[in-house]
């Protein structure tokens, strides 16, 4: 059997998650693996909720908000930029593949983008293959 | 020019007892005596007299600044400060934690500081590399200079270098070697929080035993905390009983917030710590 | 322990044509605290509901899932389910298996394992939701109006009209604003005062309506339903209670100043009304031009009033005043044009700017209304400039809307009141409002010389003395030209006011690149801010015209009544909250909450929290480093629960 | 009995005692020695002085497990872990260390409520006691002379080792020991001037120095029973402390530990794991009060814990001056100059 990846995605209430409905009321298939956590804004994510992810072994990690300049909440999403960057390179230098995990803006009027992504991330991961470093083995 | 331990020992009794009889500081941290020589100890002046207990050589090590947040907001408090060791106390007036106006910072300007476990002059392989102090009220020495400048991240080469396999393989290693003494965190003079996060019970971020899993997310959350703050002044491989090299991901992750946000901790009490803040112009490339 | 009732919907085939939804009911049933698992045709209909309630009745049921279509269709729907059932609304999760499962996939075997990883999520998240409620706070009825022009009188009468009491902040000394200042409005051409003025004078006798000039906001403390705000009331040095507005002071004054209100065309006395029909009616003294101010020796005012009302020793004072909305209509500046050298304004006397001019139109003005030059001279030809500093990327990018429109009408009054030649120098001519097309075509018939090309530079004529020559590029023609004339009219950028972004900061708005106050949503709110109860009308919020201004100000006036007509209201309930004892002091959620909801209790030496402006977005929350934060209803231990439910399958 | 073997033989014999059971030995790791279960008989390396972490960690590792369980399932189906334990030799065990099994057992054992997991394992396990070099100085940081331990003190140890030259002697304490002493065949008899040197090295233990201060148990109870509440005391030694845990974990007689439930997709673990009466959240209760939220009252925790309480509930210094708390405080905290301030100086009644 081919490698089914599991892929934990955060979407903010407001644009990705709302861009993820519009996908699905326009009938945009894309790959099932992604599973997605709803949170108010890309802002909420808590940097070891990535961490944490990896751990319960998630092999990639994407996380959508708004585009900067259009967060629900202002300026949500600017740090939420910063604090992701830097969870990335945490990720990085502890031997994770940069391309497991991915942040990308999807505005609630782009349910094509957002399939687009899932699709094309769990492509990637597909071909990154399983992620065992951080999964914590029972 | 440098000046001697001795010197600054001198000049660091004469201003620490300035400072107490004037009454213009109610403590003064330093260093004192230890069990032997090689082993002096953080000191706590109050009176003038304590002045006579003080030392300084190159085995006065620890980063002070460590202290400052035990004492009640507002306490009128001189600091004996090496150049990282200023740089948290300016990271701490970042982050409000203590007033400019409270503090007096005794810079002292020295090289040749020594690991006493290992023997080894401390430079910028283990720490900022730096020798004096970015802001001082009184300077304790003559400023080091002649010294060969090094960046403190070039230590970092080898380990980019590497493989993400064999990094992960090296930090895998590193990490299961952990105790959770958690003596990283109390010697960091950023690392203020009361209870930690791997302390909670609600959320449980990480398993509180010993393993792999509660170890990484330990210690890579905790770097994610010090993003940006961290001034690399090595006190958490130090203090370290198992010589995990802590000293090595902080570098890594402060020289990618240098990089990106374009700041350093600790350098001006004018700055806001770089993960509480944003530029609009922030570039999506940093996420890539 | 929780008892955990699963609901699966098959929304007909949408679902179940994808999904097996029996099975994932089974599933459901296997998984630990789920007491019942059932499946249904539709959920949200009537039955659907009615097995829902049942079930919590009959199974004691304390978290529900309901396994269907994304929570931004039904979750209010079944969270009144819950509700009707005396169950906490919170206590209900959502899975959206139809939007981001079945309608997203044709493979059943993928669609059915997907869902069932949602579904056990949700379980693992369903255990550790906690009942949440609403807090209802007491609504201050009244409403604040910052900025008296045409758009805060307007939001003012309005809202004073319906009961309510409302006060009325003034920068300067009268109310009225810009519009005052001009003589004849676009595309009617009626006479500004003559429509203005009334409701000054309604402003002035509403008894609902306090008018509070030479007033600025200090402070601003509350929220929603409550604002406490600190006005500050600028020494005039009159006592106004006193006066009677004899206006004697005025004219024995010896001391000079600019006059303001005439945009420095002409002098002032020292103590002065800004205009004839001032609302108040009564003088000011401006220190700077005052004699007794500045030579310590006068005192004339103080001689000729028999009401006594001087009061050379009056200091600013401070009001406390409290509300339940605001309403900032606080206007705009003219862009300074003296840093566009190339124009000349500042350098050459003939070089005017557009209120400049509208007063000199004005009867009331520095002329008498005569279009006469700073040299005395009448102009023989006369060079309107659109888009000076707008529609221009090293200025103002944005294009400020009326000056077409008005430029059009400066070419009108110029021809009906002067015998000069009129030019237009335009870029395009924008006339998108009702009658202004007409408005444009009528004045092409009347002899104006228009010219499709930006005014690039304003020289002096090299051959007359005190001529100018305006150099442009005529599109149309592709040509170089010169135009020679004697007067020069610019009609600038409108900025946003010079101390805009202090008042964002001060009610805590975000501004645009520009300066401009953001409106929640740029369609469907774009009265509200991101300050809940904080409103926005006229052209603090963008450039726009007086019908636009005025209906604005109406709506500002209607969304702040929805605020202040009710006596409670209900906050959000999934905000965030400080654990004291986890709070280490380090105030980052103070630094990033765009909503200034967090705040350091210095006292108790930890953050806390104020709820009424918390949005509940959790960025304080994930910036908390020991976890204190508790963002409700998306706490940390409810995320994680979350992702590990997802993951396990 | 006496035998002997050539140092340079020594992973010989490791691959003897592995064959037998478990071996516990101290091996060279990046920060310095620990004791760790031998997988390769070459590990084993006697150039130590002391490990790292002490040997307690051989009866009472740092994480036990106790039951098995999964979430949503009855209590009767969770399952107690169950120690199967092969015979355990522990080498290379410095007389300190010996001497801290002794009080341990006074924890575990010797109060009536009998910690299974800490018998068991006792139980299991052959020590081999080790001298400490007399040749060498002592560590700066030791202090075991106070405690009235010799460096090459025999009791407690099943097999006491000393090293002559190239050889090391074997010794066997205990009946236990003799056992295995005489199933080691590759071991050799050892010679009458063997013997002789094994007997004066015991004796020349005693004189060698390690820190030193007369200490009495009673005495130094009371000394700081009075001076428990001098908080100026406290506050001074404790000026520096970082309120760490590294003192306790390397300690071989802090025995605090907690319980944690740890679970993953509803399946728990329910183990203890060392604590650290250094650490904030160790008296913290349910409430959220805490009785001890000051760094000075956590170190006098400790200190009195063992110079005072142990002495008055059980009649012993639960101390064995090993050093290890005084080597690897990051700040250098010495609990020896603590004692010895508290004894001699009487500092405090100058107040």
């Amino acid at each position: 059997m081919s490698f089914e990846p599991k892929i934990l995605g955060i979407a903010c209430n407001w644009c990705t998650y709302t861009g993820a409905d519009l996908a699905g009321t326009t009938r945009l298939e894309y790959p099932q693996n992604l599973r997605v956590v709803r949170v108010m804004c890309s802002s909420r994510i808590n940097p070891s909720f990535i961490f944490r992810a990896f751990q319960l072994g998630a092999d990639g990690v994407l996380v959508g908000g708004c585009h900067p300049g259009d967060c629900h909440y202002n300026t949500g999403n600017l740090y939420a930029r910063r604090r992701l960057a830097v969870t990335r390179k945490i990720l990085e230098f502890a031997g994770i593949e940069p391309g497991r995990f991915r942040v990308e803006w999807i505005s609630a009027s782009e349910g094509n983008k957002f399939a687009e992504v899932v699709t094309e991330f769990t492509r990637q991961i597909k071909n990154l293959g399983p992620q065992n470093k951080f999964k914590i083995s029972q | 020019m440098t000046s001697s331990f001795k010197s600054i020992e001198e000049n660091l009794k004469a201003e620490a007892g300035k400072l107490l009889e004037s009454g213009r500081v109610e403590i003064v941290l330093a260093y004192g005596r230890g069990y032997d020589e090689n082993h002096p100890m953080p000191f706590v002046a109050k009176h003038p007299s304590d002045v006579a207990n003080m030392v300084f050589n190159e085995y006065c090590i620890h980063n002070l600044a460590r202290y400052l947040v035990r004492y009640p907001r507002g306490t009128k408090i001189a600091v004996a400060v090496k150049a990282a060791d200023c740089r948290a106390v300016i990271q701490l007036i970042q982050e409000e934690k203590i007033k400019r106006d409270d503090v007096v910072f005794l810079g002292i300007p020295v090289y040749g500081m020594k690991n006493p476990k290992t023997g080894e002059i401390i430079d910028s392989k283990t720490t900022c590399g730096m020798y004096n102090p970015v802001l001082y009220d009184v300077l304790l020495g003559e400023e080091v200079h002649g010294q060969k400048i090094v960046s403190p991240y070039d230590v970092l080469a080898d380990y980019e270098a590497m493989d993400k396999e064999a990094r992960w393989a090296f930090w895998k290693k590193e990490f299961d070697r952990c105790i959770r003494c958690y003596a990283c965190r109390k010697a960091c003079p950023m690392c203020y929080c009361d209870p930690c996060f791997i302390d909670q019970s609600k959320p449980r971020w990480g398993d509180k035993s010993p393993q792999s899993h509660g170890n990484l997310m330990y210690h890579l959350t905790r770097f994610h905390h010090l993003a940006g703050r961290c001034i690399d002044c090595g006190e958490c491989s130090r203090a370290c009983p198992v010589d995990i090299p802590l000293y090595l991901f902080h570098k890594k992750v402060a020289k990618e917030c240098e990089e990106m946000f374009g700041q350093a901790a600790g350098m001006s009490i004018d700055d806001k710590p770089a993960l509480v803040n944003f530029r609009v112009d922030d570039s999506d490339k940093i996420l890539e | 322990m929780s008892r955990i009732g699963v609901f699966v919907c098959h929304c007909g085939l949408n679902i179940a044509k994808t999904v097996r939804v029996s099975e994932l009911a089974q599933f459901a049933a296997t998984l630990p605290d789920v007491v019942v698992a059932k499946d249904y045709k539709f959920m949200c209909s009537t039955p659907g509901q009615e097995m829902i309630a049942n079930d919590i009745k009959q199974h004691k049921l304390d978290r529900i899932i309901v396994t269907a279509c994304s929570p931004l269709m039904h979750e209010q729907t079944f969270r009144k389910v819950l509700a009707a059932s005396g169950l906490n609304q919170y206590l209900l999760t959502i899975v959206n298996i139809r939007e981001q499962v079945s309608w997203v996939t044709h493979d059943i075997e993928e669609g059915t394992a997907k869902a069932k990883a949602l579904l056990n999520g949700a379980v693992y998240r369903a255990r550790l939701l906690a009942p949440l409620t609403s807090r209802v706070i007491d609504v201050n009825p009244d409403v604040m109006v910052i900025g008296a022009g045409i758009a805060g009188i307007q939001a003012a009468l309005e809202l004073a009209n319906t009961g309510k009491k409302v006060y009325l902040v003034e920068k300067n000394s009268t109310i009225g604003g810009h519009m005052a200042q001009f003589d004849k409005t676009f595309p009617t051409l009626d006479c500004s005062a003559c429509i203005l003025t009334p409701k000054m004078d309604s402003i002035l006798q509403h008894k609902n309506i306090t008018m509070l000039t030479s007033c600025e906001v200090s402070e601003v403390k509350g929220f929603v339903g409550n604002f406490d705000i600190t006005i500050r009331q600028k020494a005039r040095y009159v006592d106004h209670g006193k006066c009677n507005a004899c206006l004697a002071c005025t004219e024995k004054c010896p001391g000079k100043g600019v006059s303001e209100w005439d945009e420095g065309l002409v002098k002032r006395k020292a103590i002065y009304i800004p205009f004839p029909q001032a609302v108040p009616q009564k003088p000011v003294i401006d220190r700077d031009s005052c004699t007794f101010f500045k030579k310590g020796k006068c005192r004339l005012c103080e001689k000729v009033c028999e009401q006594k009302a001087i009061d050379f020793d009056q200091q600013d004072t401070f009001i406390q005043v409290k509300a339940g909305a605001v309403i900032l209509a606080t206007g705009y500046d003219l862009m300074d044009t003296k840093p566009l050298i190339q124009y000349g304004y500042g350098k050459y006397p003939g070089v005017y700017n557009a209120l400049e001019v509208e007063r000199l139109f004005n009867s009331a003005g520095p002329t008498g209304g005569k279009v006469t030059m700073r040299d005395g001279r009448e102009p023989q030809a006369i060079a309107v400039l659109h888009c000076i500093g707008s529609r221009d990327k090293n200025n103002s990018e944005h294009c400020s809307r009326v000056c077409c429109m008005y430029s059009l009408k400066f070419a009108h009054l110029f021809k009906e009141k002067t015998s000069a030649d009129v030019y237009q120098f335009y870029i395009d001519m924008r006339a998108a409002g009702k009658g202004y097309e007409e408005f444009y075509n009528r004045i092409i018939g009347e002899d104006v010389k228009f010219i499709r090309g930006k005014g690039a530079r304003v020289a002096q004529s090299p051959d007359e003395e005190g001529r100018l020559i305006v150099e442009a590029e005529d599109t149309i023609t592709g040509k170089f030209i010169k135009v020679p004339v004697d007067m020069v009219v610019l009609s600038p950028a409108m900025v946003p006011r010079a101390d805009s972004r202090d008042i964002a900061r001060l009610f805590n708005l975000s501004t645009d690149k520009q300066g401009f106050f953001m409106e929640r949503h740029p369609k469907l709110a774009p009265l509200s801010t991101m300050s809940e109860g904080i409103f926005i009308a006229g052209v603090c919020q963008s450039p726009k015209d007086i019908p636009d201004t005025v209906a604005q100000a109406n709506g500002a006036a209607a969304e702040a009544l929805t605020i202040v007509v009710k006596d409670k209201m209900e906050l959000e309930a999934t905000t965030a909250m400080v654990n004291p004892a986890s709070c280490c002091a380090c105030q980052n959620c103070v630094r990033v909450c765009p909503y200034g909801a967090p705040f350091f209790n210095e006292s108790k030496g930890v953050s806390e929290i104020n709820e009424a402006l918390c949005k509940g977005c959790g960025l304080c929350a994930s910036v908390c480093p020991s976890s204190a934060i508790i963002a409700r209803h998306f706490t940390n231990d409810q995320v994680l629960a979350e992702m590990e439910g997802l993951m396990e399958f | 009995m006496l035998k002997k073997t050539a140092i340079n033989k020594i992973s010989e014999l490791a691959a003897v005692l592995m064959e037998k059971g478990t071996l516990l030995a101290p091996v060279k790791e990046a920060a310095g020695f620990n004791f760790r279960e031998i997988s390769d008989a070459g590990q084993v390396n006697l150039h130590f002085h002391n490990t790292i972490i002490s040997p307690k960690s051989a009866f009472f590792p740092q994480m036990e497990d106790f039951v098995r369980y999964q979430t949503g399932k009855s209590i009767l189906e969770a399952a107690p872990v169950e120690l199967n334990l092969k015979p355990v030799f522990l080498f290379g065990v410095r007389p300190c260390d010996v001497k801290s099994f002794e009080i341990m057992d006074i924890h575990f054992s010797g109060t009536g409520a009998v910690d299974p997991y800490w018998k068991k394992r006792r139980e299991a396990a052959t020590i081999f006691g080790h001298a400490f070099d007399l040749n060498e100085a002592a560590d700066p940081a030791e202090f075991y002379h106070t405690l009235g331990i010799g460096a090459a003190d025999p009791q407690g140890s099943d097999i006491f080792m000393v090293t002559k030259d190239n050889d090391l002697l074997f010794k066997s304490i205990t009946p236990k020991g003799k056992k295995l002493l005489e199933e080691l065949t590759m071991l050799t008899e050892a010679s009458a001037g063997d013997r002789k040197y094994f007997e004066d090295y015991i004796a020349r233990g005693h004189d060698y120095k390690t820190r030193f201060a007369s200490v009495e148990p009673k005495a130094i109870a009371t000394e700081f029973e009075s001076i428990f509440d001098n908080r100026e005391f406290w506050k001074n030694v404790s000026n520096a402390c970082l309120s760490c845990g590294v003192c306790t974990f390397v300690c071989p007689t802090c025995y605090c530990f907690d319980i944690c439930d740890e679970t993953l997709f509803n399946k728990g673990t329910r183990r203890r794991v060392w604590d650290a009466c250094m650490f904030t959240d160790f008296t913290l209760e349910a409430s959220g009060h805490n009785p001890r939220t000051n760094v000075y009252q956590r170190l006098r925790q400790k200190i009195c814990h063992k110079y005072s309480f142990s002495i008055r509930k059980y009649g012993v210094i639960s101390c064995v001056g090993c050093g290890r708390c005084t080597r690897y405080c990051p700040v250098n905290i010495d609990i020896f100059s603590i004692v010895e301030q508290a004894v001699k100086a009487k500092w405090y009644k100058r107040l």
